[in-house]
């Protein structure tokens, strides 16, 4: 492997975050994944837990312990250990990438509220850039603590911006979520068991999700979310439901998204009149870094529905987060990102 | 693939972009990439678009 | 078969809401099919298009001529040829109980408009009592001109109920539908393809479902209706977000359900704080009659989010077609409909 | 509750044979559930674990100690657990109908070496009955205690009765079986997550099945069988490769399934030429008592592929349980088990 | 685009192999596609059926009349379809790739017996090269006309391959094979309609399955092949019933796959004592080009269930045809077949 | 990554090449690639590794 690639380490490989990084870092020319981390499968080799990284790579999982010296840490644990951690990774390597809730919201008080326990790292919460490049691209490209939003965090923000941005929204948002069952990684228990998790539509958060905290944050807007766990394993798709200030037509509903994505190299306007994916759907997206967003007016021009969808393994965290170094590294931001998607599927 | 021989024309319902082929005939429809809509070549100089008569597909349940 | 028994047609009995009549018929220890049609199976065993028949009935299809003298015919063709047919079939049977859209609307004008074509028999608009138990049992004991509502119109207004009666909605209602394939019967094409409608997360409403108007009309309320295909065969869900008058607390509106269901024999109140299943779903309630309905409410109670569940070829049409026979005969509600539902599935 | 109905306890009422069992008796019309058994649920009532069971019985869990006194004890436990509690139940009450793989090999010496470990209990083992009738349906009829084969084991026992009957196989007879998720039962780990099971078509016993051993000694045959999970939360389905000691015609074999298996009230004959369900399939059995079984034969008439399909909840378990119980008791054999199967599903 | 890119047709692009072989060309780093073709859709934009291209290029479908001048045609088109236009693409273009039936069997009369009907253009049977690297690597780099097997075939093929090879197997061969709905093609009928092909075991084929003679083509063994559609969009599996000659350990047979596979680009061996994905299958490898085959041999050595897997759109199809391309041209083999695959999934 | 001290060692149970880090000790588990079993080094010169005592995995249904 060439010596001067990038040194990078996952934290927390063993999830399904950590996984799709080694996947797609594995299949990045300019990086080398230095260092793997599980505390329950350290020794072993990483296709072990991700089958499908058999033989593809000698790589085995390490413990998580002594952390320091990497280009670039990616951190994809649960909450409560990136907090534990963050300020560690962070003073002891160059960049530090992070994947989970921990440091997205600013406001201390937000975090307890939407929690239920209190920061126990509070002074960092203002230090993270957010890894949203649709948003802050420039402050990412000399960002040494980045936070990825969570995925649909993500999917809502981009399905929104166009509306934020100028003002158009009159009262609230609300946004019902669908996510698939690695939404909620690998550690779950009977919760996800395939008897009882299989053909679900199960409104696990009628309100109150805490991605809404984010979205509320990033957009400005009063959103209120509803996510249903569906039949699906990757995936995750918003329904956005936006009154408007003033009437828009169509066309110029378009063209505010045109407008606003023209140049995203990730991000497809679908909204069409015809044919089987008139609207976003996540499934042609697994695997794929693209998020697709689309809308429909009403007539009278004064509600639109609008949608998108992502992988909520890629776009909405993994892909992401290659995504962010990319940008941070000055490379081209569809390097090792370039996977079209699968139809059928 | 070469692009010999291409007009742009605007989609009247998206005001999307739709590339016309030279060789495309009067009363042709073409589809347009962006919102799918089925357009009818109506004029040739200049080209000129309208909306196809709309058969509603069938998409609901 | 006793001679005494009910003589039952089914008109449309190769759809997949006449073999769900059929199968309850046939377990229906009241009644006998005197007759179910079909144009492309005429002459075939009922098992030819239904597996789940065969061994259990020597019954064939017939054609659909000359349908008169039966003492209830079940109407369960698509909508034009129920609007063709309706007006022979009223008057040449005792009793009709159509499943179709076609005599829901009682005004022409939102018919046309939802529909986009005019009705082409509006006098029979007004003749129809609707098929909702759960609101008008006591005109369904007298009826003889049946409209089973749609199966999202079911779930809605069962749902809404409690808060339409009361006046403590302020404002519009968004409701999101999901539904599963069958949804869109036997006769679909390249849409229902399984390589194309496999978890599919398809927005293929994103408004004006032609369930909203139904709602409007028997709710009075402003209802947003979206609908979205899903993965699964059977099965529908609502969710419905109601912005409320003034603040109710948990218990109030767990009162409210409880008041206006406590007597219905297919209505379960869900809303649960812990155990997997807290909100209705509808995969339990595959080849059940219950319509579950629950609720959520934000913390300053001015938002609920209610949620019901029910099986669309069960209580969203057939099921609920065969309690209105009951309730018309004056047989107990739950005759033939006592199925359960499973769990795994 | 009528005094005079049968007093019936399941032990391990939380699993997923104990919750279809409860289903299927609490609709049963002679029999009342005096007990229902859980060590982690006790106190709490069935619907907490069987959603599907909320609103229909006021029963609750309690823990299984001193069960005794019971007419009937349906034992639904696990393998170890059914070992250690079967003498005791099967001393203090009057029946005992076991659906775990305890007592259902004669061979002490065979069960060490399907199960790796000896049997605690080998003196029990002759003294059930198997609770197989389509085979020994007479037995029956006055066993106290009752052993129900496992349900890949009804479905190929099924599929092969005419030929191992009539002495028509010549050689080895490979079974290969598929099973849904609902057969390693409701306390699996990782191995069933939703995201790791789902879609999956696992090769989880490529040859030497504990089945197997139960198929030979029923059957007389060599069997080979091979297990793979797939995608599905209920459902089995058995393809069985015989060769034959002389060519048959499908004629022949029609005759030999139809003389099998006409007076069976669960066993429907399904080899169709044209249709979408030729041979048998799980999927329109879900929640049925039924087991379908059909073949096709080669040209020459040397190989029969005879295939059988069942629901591994019911027939396979929990239904057959209820049959054993009805021929026990001199009741009509389809009582509580007629609900007929869904399509589409 | 490059002047030097080498001009690629696809003859029947609006299909699912069609579809696939555009994504694969579209990543291609050394092709330019020239040409794709629908009767359908021509004039339309490839992303008109094939969503997850959209936004990624420009092309649309032309109809298929005169395909000459190409450097290479790959024809994607169904049986007869192929047969009629296989002699034309063959004479006026540099390097025919026919993914269909059309060329691969030898024989005419092999042919007429598994496909009921003779062969228009038998002269053409002996003139293809078989499109199976792993059999034939030297061969198809400098072959004009190839013929890619069918998926189950090369599924089957590679897991046979090292006992076929040294003369092994003693007997029949029993090879189970399970599909997913996309093996059927996008112009399917109600036999795929999402509501009656979900959650299928759908024994299409019990014996006798078109693949069966190209599998006794190229091995030389006797094999019987059974087919069953499961529950899936794409990927297929093959389980091989082998009896052995003489007895062989599992370290023997080992060997025998390391040493058939040490040097194959996507070939994997696939055989654990433990974790979740022991044996292969498919749904890892959905999007990839690898087929990861696999072994479970009985204690007496005397039997091995061979196990394969593969994504019949891609290693069964399309990607292996790009595979052979890549061997034609004498590029490196996994250009433009990198991919992964993915976990979860 | 750099492969600094790290032999290779044959599994007992597939003849697989199993790498073992010159930081392992007596008695550590290791897992050999191929077939996932799990190795017990018994001695570490020369390097000899043993199949671990099989805890039996569950993998049925
Ligand atoms: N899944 C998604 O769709 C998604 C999307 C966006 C963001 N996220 C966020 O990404 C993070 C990872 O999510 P996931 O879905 O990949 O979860 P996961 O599958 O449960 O993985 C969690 C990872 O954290 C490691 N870990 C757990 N406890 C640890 C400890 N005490 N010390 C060190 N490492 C520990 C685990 O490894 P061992 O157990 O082997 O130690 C594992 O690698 C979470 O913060 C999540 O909120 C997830
Ligand atoms: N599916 C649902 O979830 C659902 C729920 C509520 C209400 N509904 C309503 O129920 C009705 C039936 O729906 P479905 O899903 O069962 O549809 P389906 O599966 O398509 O069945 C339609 C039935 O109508 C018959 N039919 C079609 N054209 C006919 C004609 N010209 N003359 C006579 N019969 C004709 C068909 O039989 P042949 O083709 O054999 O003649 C078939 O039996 C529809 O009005 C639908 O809106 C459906
Ligand atoms: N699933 C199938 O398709 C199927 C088919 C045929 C036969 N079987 C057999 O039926 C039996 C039950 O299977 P299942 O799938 O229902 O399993 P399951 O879902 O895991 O249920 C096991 C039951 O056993 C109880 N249990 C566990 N440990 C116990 C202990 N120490 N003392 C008392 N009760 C205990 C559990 O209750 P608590 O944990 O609440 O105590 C639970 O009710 C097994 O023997 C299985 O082999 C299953
Ligand atoms: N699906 C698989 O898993 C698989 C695997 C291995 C091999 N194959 C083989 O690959 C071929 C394509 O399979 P598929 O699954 O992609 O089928 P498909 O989805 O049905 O596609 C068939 C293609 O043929 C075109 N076509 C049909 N009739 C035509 C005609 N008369 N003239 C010109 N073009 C015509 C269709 O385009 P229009 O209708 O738009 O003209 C379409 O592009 C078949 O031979 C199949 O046996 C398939
Ligand atoms: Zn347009
Ligand atoms: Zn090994």
């Amino acid at each position: 492997m060439a010596a001067d690639r990038l040194r990078v380490a996952v934290f927390g490989a063993s999830g399904y975050v950590g996984g799709e990084l080694l996947r797609l870092l594995l299949g990045h020319p300019q990086v080398e994944i230095a260092a793997a981390t599980s505390t329950r499968y350290a020794g072993r080799p990483v296709g072990t837990v991700h089958p499908n990284l058999r033989g593809l790579t000698g790589l085995r999982f390490r413990s998580p312990e002594e952390m320091g010296g990497f280009d670039v840490v990616f951190l994809a644990a649960e909450l409560q250990t990136a907090i534990k951690v963050g300020a560690d990774l962070a003073k002891r390597n160059e960049c530090l990438i992070d994947l989970s809730p921990a440091y997205r919201l600013r406001d201390p008080a937000v975090f307890e509220r939407y929690y239920g326990t209190a920061h126990t790292a509070p002074e960092l919460l203002g230090s993270f850039v957010s890894g949203h490049p649709e948003d802050n691209r420039a402050a990412l490209r000399t960002a040494r603590l980045v936070s990825v939003p969570g995925c649909m965090v993500i999917a809502t923000l981009i399905a929104l911006r166009p509306f934020a941005a100028d003002d158009l929204v009159d009262g609230d948002v609300i946004v019902d979520c669908r996510i698939g069952s690695s939404g909620s990684g690998a550690a779950a228990e009977r919760l996800n068991l395939h008897a009882e998790r299989s053909g679900a539509l199960r409104v696990f958060a009628p309100h109150g999700h805490r991605h809404e905290a984010e979205v509320c944050q990033a957009s400005g807007l009063a959103v209120r979310m509803t996510a249903t766990g569906v039949e699906a394993v990757r995936g995750a798709q918003v329904v956005c439901h936006v009154p408007l200030r003033r009437p828009l037509s169509e066309v110029e509903i378009r063209r505010l998204y045109r407008d606003a994505y023209a140049d995203e190299p990730f991000v497809r306007v679908i909204a069409q009149r015809r044919g089987l994916y008139r609207l976003p759907e996540p499934k042609i997206l697994i695997g794929s870094n693209f998020c697709d967003v689309g809308f429909s007016v009403t007539p009278d021009g004064r509600r639109v529905v609008a949608v998108a969808a992502l992988d909520n393994l890629m776009k909405g965290s993994a892909g992401t987060g290659v995504q962010c170094l990319n940008i941070r590294m000055g490379w081209p931001e569809r390097l090792g990102l370039a996977f079209a998607g699968l139809h059928p599927i | 693939m070469s692009d010999v021989g291409v007009s742009e024309v605007r989609c009247p319902a998206c005001e999307g972009d739709v590339e016309i082929d030279s060789s495309t005939r009067q009363f042709e429809i073409v589809e347009c990439p962006d919102c799918r809509s089925e357009l009818e070549v109506i004029g040739l100089s200049p080209m000129t678009l309208a909306l196809a008569p709309e058969v509603d597909e069938d998409w609901g349940e």
